[in-house]
């Protein structure tokens, strides 16, 4: 690309000319915040980056952002993410999606995206509700919850994210809170960075259908004694006071405070993202309020083949090796017969 | 090898070879209709086996069959009768006995016809009997027999020696047409290149064959058929799966674009997906999706992305793809969808073959969403149709729906290679880099197309989506505005007929009966208006393959007859469609939903009742 | 409270509320609604909102509003233009004084008409000024500061009193046509009978903008509209979605069945799942697929196990349903799919009306798979076609698609209730339960319905599925079964018609204009037809409901008139299909795809100029 | 139901009278033959059996057995079971389903039944190819492997199933070997007595276009070496010679020998299949030959409320409360008025 790019970004090189037409106090102006601060950070020229979408609130994400950007249809955005980044492995590319898009309508091509492994970012904004037709549960929905399409409860059991990411061969998944957007900042970019698909759910509030759902933890009062975050190579420590740690007790993890029993810093947990078994970052990402600190944070992040490089990659290996060059050597290959 | 009988010229000549699933009979076909085209036959090749695997082992349901037509002149369709039957088993007589010319020839495996075969097959006890199989020539060879002794010095295991039956009785059908082995034993020396013995195996099977037929004088005269007086060129061997992915890489070429393609598999369009699945050497970039819906929702992602998109898929498929196939229309991206039609509604007959999903391809879709709906007539033809479809679509920056079927798909026949230099260059409209801001929804003022400008370009951002927008690619509620776009995308659809062809007529210019139809019985409908001009009735045939929007030709031409008849493999969707679109005339339906092409005998049946005003 | 000023009578009026999708236009309208509906008026509603939940404010993109036609004599559509118009921001006018009648009168807050909201609503600096205001009756009230001032004391929080300000509005309309208040408040005795204290603030606004029109004098003369001469029996208001669903549940009374319910929301469809899954009470069992495809899906295992089965979506579902619809053609069970219709192609305008999936319904699929497709004219209406598709459904054993829209889904009316001894019994072909083997494909010789045999039913164990089948349901490639059961099939939807009624023509039997329409835009048609009679014209309407098959007396009704008008807002589907059907006439089409209804008016000019010729 | 029902049923009461059209030498006539066993052995009224399936091989299975049977299409059975089982909970409902048609196209619809934990069997036939439509690669074809859609061998991560299983809140997962029709039979009974979703995954050898591909493990003389079954309370002791077994390392699974190192049989693992927190049974589920052997049986069995309980309960629920009872009741329900 020989044209000038902007590479010394500012985060107003990402806002679009569009209105955003969130609602007033919704936890998506946050993440929009977020995002934007992240994309300027990073050193992509702007115009390499994609942003595609589903429907929803969230979904419409897209047209706020000064980036290419594809505003699909309900739940095929991670498809069409798979087919713009194998099309294009130079792009970066995001897909945002929100908890029915991607979980409902859209889980399977999330799953698949997933196992893949194609190298694009989902963001997934998890309000628990459908927002854009005005408040039915949805797969996150907590049991029981009250709402135009269960007036007497759902009876059904939640998605974790994160545990379908990693039942699905997930290796990267975060979390965040849309309101805390200095961590979020860090975690887009280290989704980015990361060579694979990543996965990072935010809690996020729906202030007209589902207002302060994630209050229990999201709370600005209670938020530093009920989350953690987790830093890769730190040890697992939480609470407003730093006085709160996790351990493993057997196949558990269990809360401890630092200074009861004896217990000191170096008893406790080191995070180690990187870990390819899963099975300690499921039991992280599974940890629920009130028995344990929800956490945040870079959860996983496992190197991993991706699949839009191994397509590249394995046609590079055949052009190497195949006498076929161009259409007319096509055409004649093979049995071929001659008229005169 | 050199023969030694004597030998009569023939015009054109039908073979159908049929036995179990387990025998081999499409790979014999296959080898059959190489050395033919290879000698420099015209030819037209029609595969028909059953949907499952490997059905039932004996029964008429586990018949697979596949006939060829080879002739001096010019062959249209894979012919109605067979002149000669190759049976493997009791079942294949039942199954195909009705398909054979009177006084044909049957050639079967006597070792085969044990009571168990024959019960299986549904008969009581004696199929030439039964059958009245005198009338026939009937050639009762113990080929199993003969392929045990011949190999039995091979340390081959019985399942492999037996394996090679159908190789035994392609031999003797070499024999009876007069054709070299040479072809079909350099396909073994290169298959099994690394298993000599098999490839030994199977060569000594063939030749067997041929010397069994001679040596019984299986059919006196021998039968030549002379090659085909066909323009000079050189030539190959296709069928329409693969040209239709070849029209596809040639498009690429000629737009000087990645081909990409999303693609889910299903029965009879697989072959598309795993011809470019190959073609890696050309950069091909292919997925297989983990849906149809995957599949167009990759491909379009890939056009956005600034590659030539498609996605290939049978019926099922299609209606799955339908939602985002509408996201097309309304983001005006170019993505072609290949829909390789089967027998339907729902799973229907997956293997065979069918030409109903035509409404769907034009209206199966919510609100107004107007695209490019073209077919192809032949295998040949899907080369060029494909390299059309790509072209309309980039050039238009529409979806086009590209219909194809399962008996093109499988068909094969010999076609004249094109040189890359003869095919048009494909310009899509790309944005000006220059003109900025990018306004998404901006048009050509002539062809209501708008502009493409392709991520990784610096400062044409821009969002598209499948709300309605504005010019500026605005989203816009407003009631003008949705009215006008409604109209400009039906606008840009209509304009796609400046740059297609007409129909053409073949036979006089003016009669007392057109024939139409469109796609796959094109060449049926063809060869049975040549036959009645040949018995003096006035009537003349046009192919359709540009179908929405039709040929601007298309009224003056049908004024000019008397009558119109058009023909097709359902219950008349596109005498249907003529109706919306050319509602001034009256149209005769001949339509056929058997799950299988017309004979030309249905057609000329049909044509003289429609002319006698029945 | 007695009323002190001069009072006139009207026939009719319109009422448009208007504001930010924040300030409650929607529960302001309907509120509005039910108070004239049981004071006895006719009248109809037309709730108009933008796609985002709270667009920005003070925007025209975030303006929402609900129209309401009353009226002495009966109301057939929403009305075209208005004669109050309630406005709570400058947007609000901006976005609807085109709307308003010349003269009449305009209620707007001017508390509101701050500069940052006039430049938002696009003004330079004064909207009356812009928009010669004067000309109208107008009547700028301080609304936001007169709540404010009299809910001071209510200890409520500064937004919580704001939120009042749209019954202090409602109060002023109140008055201007002389209604009553204790609807709407005992609206909100219930409504917050656990928060007492916004019950009253409601209350109090509602009062203050009562007593503050009369201080004012707001409209001299006031308007009073006498209840219609309405058919005696009881009443209640109700909107399509709800009519919708309760012609359900009714018909599951009537068949001795339990309703199922699998559907994905989908805006405007969302409601009828809303209120099914309310109706636990009456047995339903509703699912939330987690997609349109496990929607339809769900309601086919529900249907094969012995329930009436509903699906209910909007186009893009719709699209997505197709394959299984496919199916469900092909198994032959019953089911009822509704389509909400809204403006499309792609996510289109999603909370728009539109009537542009009519050819999804009827060609929406592969293969030849016909099935019945019928259409709902008003919002009250939506309950007996709802019931009329689940009793064709059950009783022809197959797929129905019902068509509604955003207008009739949201719109509202009053209806006469019926009570359920009136209903027809529904009776589904249940299987003999002594008639061993069951045959899954025997048909009733009359109908070609094939007998529905219900899993938990010892003996009939039986397999339906996809693939073509013989009538014993086996699996079949045989040609001749296949073009048999296409037929069969497409036989059993054409006898539908001898099971419904014919087309009505409304005016005189014969003359120069036949207006006709389908869905929806009847009402409109029928208006305008009413109207042009009134003026001399000779025309009639005729207005469709069922539109595959299309009532038998189409083509005797048709030929009785000069010329026939289509009216739809689409670019014509309904008038293609009629080319299909009936290609012996031809058709005027009058078409509007702007994401509203028809106007009188427009529709008017339309026939005029077709009776000109023009 | 009065009338007259086999409930002495035997195998032979669930052949129907179709021909078996799979390939000779398939390994579905072997699961169809212990599905048959299965069906037998439990006390359930032939009527009251529903089989579903995709499209695929596998899933022709419901025409060979003679029950109430749906041959849907593909992907789709989970839905259409979701349906008939909520429809009439009284009806024992089957999914059967192929690895392309549960974990391709129809993957939303399997993790979904899965989460709501609606009361079906699901048997997944998993040969890891597409049978059907002539061999393709399949969501669990192994990366590499060369097929005619994957020429030059597949370049993504396949899912397994049992992980796809438990990342989506699973309750009931096993897996058996087609030829091992005592094992599958005792299991296919378990999965009808679980209450919620049950999943039975077994490994299919498809003759045809994936000959031998679960050789490793299921060849008849390694079997016993490559495998362990687990049985609920038992201690997990695998091979020929019951030599060999498996002992918790960290938070790692390791094979051990018995008598080395003094291991005895009481320092191994006991199987609980029923612990509800799914750490334990991801790893077992997740061991793969040659490091470990491959875990056959009731590997996961926890008790869980089901949705067709749950929408039943709930509906009897309002019945009680409700003073709406009939269609008249609801039609003069709320504002309603008069005209004489
Ligand atoms: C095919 C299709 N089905 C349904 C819808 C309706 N729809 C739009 S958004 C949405 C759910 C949105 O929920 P979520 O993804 O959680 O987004 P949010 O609005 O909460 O951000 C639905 C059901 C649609 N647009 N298309
Ligand atoms: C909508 C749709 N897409 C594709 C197909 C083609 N198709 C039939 S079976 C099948 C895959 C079968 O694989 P699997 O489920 O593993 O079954 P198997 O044949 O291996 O038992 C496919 C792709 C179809 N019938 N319908
Ligand atoms: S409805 Fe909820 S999610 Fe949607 S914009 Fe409003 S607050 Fe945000
Ligand atoms: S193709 Fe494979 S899976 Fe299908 S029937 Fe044959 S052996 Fe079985
Ligand atoms: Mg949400
Ligand atoms: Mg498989």
């Amino acid at each position: 690309m020989e044209e000038k790019t902007y590479n010394n970004h500012t985060m107003k090189d990402f806002k679009s000319n569009q209105e955003v037409r969130w609602c007033p106090g919704c936890g998506n102006h946050a993440v929009l915040n977020a995002v934007q601060k992240a994309l300027a950070q990073m050193n992509i020229p702007r115009e390499n980056y994609v942003f595609v979408s589903g429907i929803g609130c969230s979904s419409r994400f897209p047209y706020y952002i000064n980036t290419y950007g594809f505003h699909g249809i309900h739940g095929r955005a991670a498809a069409i993410a798979t087919g713009v980044k194998t099309a294009n492995p130079k792009l970066s590319v995001w897909n945002i999606t929100g908890d029915g898009d991607a979980l409902a309508i859209g889980g399977n091509h999330f799953i698949h995206a997933i196992r893949r492994n194609v190298d694009i970012n989902i963001i997934l904004f998890n309000n628990e509700i459908y927002g854009l037709t005005k408040g039915q549960y949805s797969p996150t929905s907590v049991r029981g919850l009250v709402t135009k399409t269960s007036p007497f409860g759902t009876v059904e059991e939640p998605f974790s994210v994160g545990d379908l990411v990693i039942g699905a061969k997930g290796k990267f998944f975060a979390r965040t809170i849309d309101t805390m957007v200095t961590l979020s900042t860090d975690i887009y970019v280290e989704a980015e960075r990361h060579r694979g698909t990543s996965v990072v759910e935010v809690l996020q509030n729906c202030v007209i259908f589902n207002e302060g759902v994630h209050d229990d933890v999201a709370g600005r009062d209670v938020r530093a004694d009920h989350t953690i975050v987790l830093k890769h190579g730190k040890p697992m420590i939480f609470g407003k006071e730093n006085d709160k740690g996790l351990i493993l007790d057997g196949l558990k993890i269990r809360v401890v405070r630092l200074g009861e029993d004896n217990i000191t810093e170096k008893d406790l947990l080191v995070h180690d993202a990187t870990e390819p078994n899963p099975g300690i970052h499921y039991m992280l990402s599974n940890m629920k309020y009130p028995d344990y600190p929800v956490a945040l944070g870079v959860i996983r992040s496992v190197e991993g083949r991706t699949y839009d490089a191994g397509v590249e990659e394995q046609i590079a290996d055949i052009q190497k090796k195949s006498r076929i060059k161009c259409m007319d050597d096509l055409l004649m290959s093979g049995s071929t017969w001659k008229i005169k | 090898m050199t023969r030694n009988s004597k030998v009569i010229k023939r015009e054109d000549v039908v073979i159908r070879f049929s036995g179990d699933s387990g025998d081999g009979m499409q790979l014999t076909g296959t080898l059959f209709s190489d050395t033919v085209a290879l000698s420099g036959n015209d030819m037209a090749t029609f595969p028909d086996y059953p949907a499952e695997i490997r059905a039932p082992q004996g029964t008429v349901g586990g018949v697979s069959g596949f006939q060829v037509h080879l002739g001096h002149s010019e062959i249209q369709t894979p012919g109605d009768y067979a002149d000669v039957l190759v049976a493997m088993n009791p079942a294949a007589i039942k199954a195909n006995v009705c398909w054979v010319k009177p006084g044909g020839t049957i050639i079967y495996d006597k070792d085969n016809f044990t009571e168990k075969n024959i019960t299986k097959a549904g008969y009581l006890k004696d199929p030439v009997a039964e059958e009245k199989l005198e009338t026939y020539n009937i050639i009762p060879a113990p080929i199993s027999s003969m392929v045990r002794e011949a190999l039995k010095n091979f340390g081959l295991d019985a399942k492999s020696v037996l394996r090679t039956k159908n190789m035994f009785a392609l031999g003797m059908v070499y024999w009876l047409f007069d054709r070299k082995l040479k072809y079909t034993e350099r396909y073994f020396d290169q298959k099994f290149s690394d298993r000599p013995e098999i490839s030994e195996a199977n060569k000594v099977a063939l030749r067997k064959g041929f010397y069994y037929a001679e040596t019984i004088q299986a059919l006196n005269p021998v039968i030549r058929i002379e090659p085909a007086a066909i323009e000079p060129g050189t030539y190959r061997n296709i069928c329409g799966n693969t040209a239709t992915a070849w029209g596809f890489l040639a498009a690429a070429e000629k737009a000087g674009l990645k081909l990409f393609i999303g693609s889910y598999p299903i029965t009879p369009a697989t072959g598309i997906l795993e011809e470019l699945a190959l073609r890696k050497d050309l950069g091909v970039i292919s997925i297989q999706a983990e849906d149809e819906i995957s599949g167009i929702c990759s491909a379009l992602g890939a056009s956005f992305a600034g590659r030539l998109a498609v996605t290939s898929t049978s019926g099922p498929g299609m209606a799955l793809k339908s939602e985002a196939i509408g996201l097309a229309v309304m983001a005006e991206l170019p993505v072609v969808i290949v829909d390789v039609q089967r027998g339907g509604p729902s799973t229907g007959l997956p293997t065979k073959t069918e030409q109903a999903d035509l409404m769907q391809a034009l209206y199966g879709r919510h609100g107004e969403s107007p695209l490019v709906v073209i077919a192809a007539g032949s295998p040949g033809d899907c080369f060029h149709f494909a390299f059309e479809a790509a072209r309309i679509a980039l050039e238009h920056m529409t979806p086009v729906i590209l219909l194809s079927d399962s008996l093109l798909a499988n068909g094969s026949e010999p076609w004249k290679i094109p040189s890359m230099s003869e095919l048009p260059e494909i310009k899509p409209p790309y944005a000006d880099k220059k003109k900025i801001p990018f306004l998404p929804y901006e048009r050509d003022d002539k062809t209501s197309v708008r502009y493409w400008a392709i991520p990784g370009t610096p400062l044409l951002e821009h969002r598209i989506g499948g709300l309605e927008k504005t010019i500026k690619g605005t989203v816009s509620y407003i009631p003008e505005n949705h009215e006008d776009m409604v109209k400009k995308r039906d606008a840009k659809i209509a304009e796609v007929a400046n740059s297609i062809p007409g129909i053409e007529v073949i036979g006089k210019y003016t009669g007392d009966l057109l024939i139409t139809g469109w796609g796959s019985s094109g060449p049926y409908l063809r060869a049975a208006a040549n036959e009645l001009q040949a018995e003096g009735y006035e009537v003349s045939f046009a192919q359709f393959n540009y179908i929405n929007p039709l040929p601007k030709n298309v009224s003056k031409v049908f004024s000019r007859f008397k009558k119109i008849a058009v023909g097709e493999l359902n219950l008349g969707q596109f005498a249907d469609f003529l109706k919306i679109k050319h509602p001034g005339f009256s149209y005769n339906s001949i339509n056929k939903v058997k799950g299988m092409p017309f004979t030309i005998k249905e057609i000329k049946e049909s044509c003289i009742k429609i002319l006698e005003g029945k």
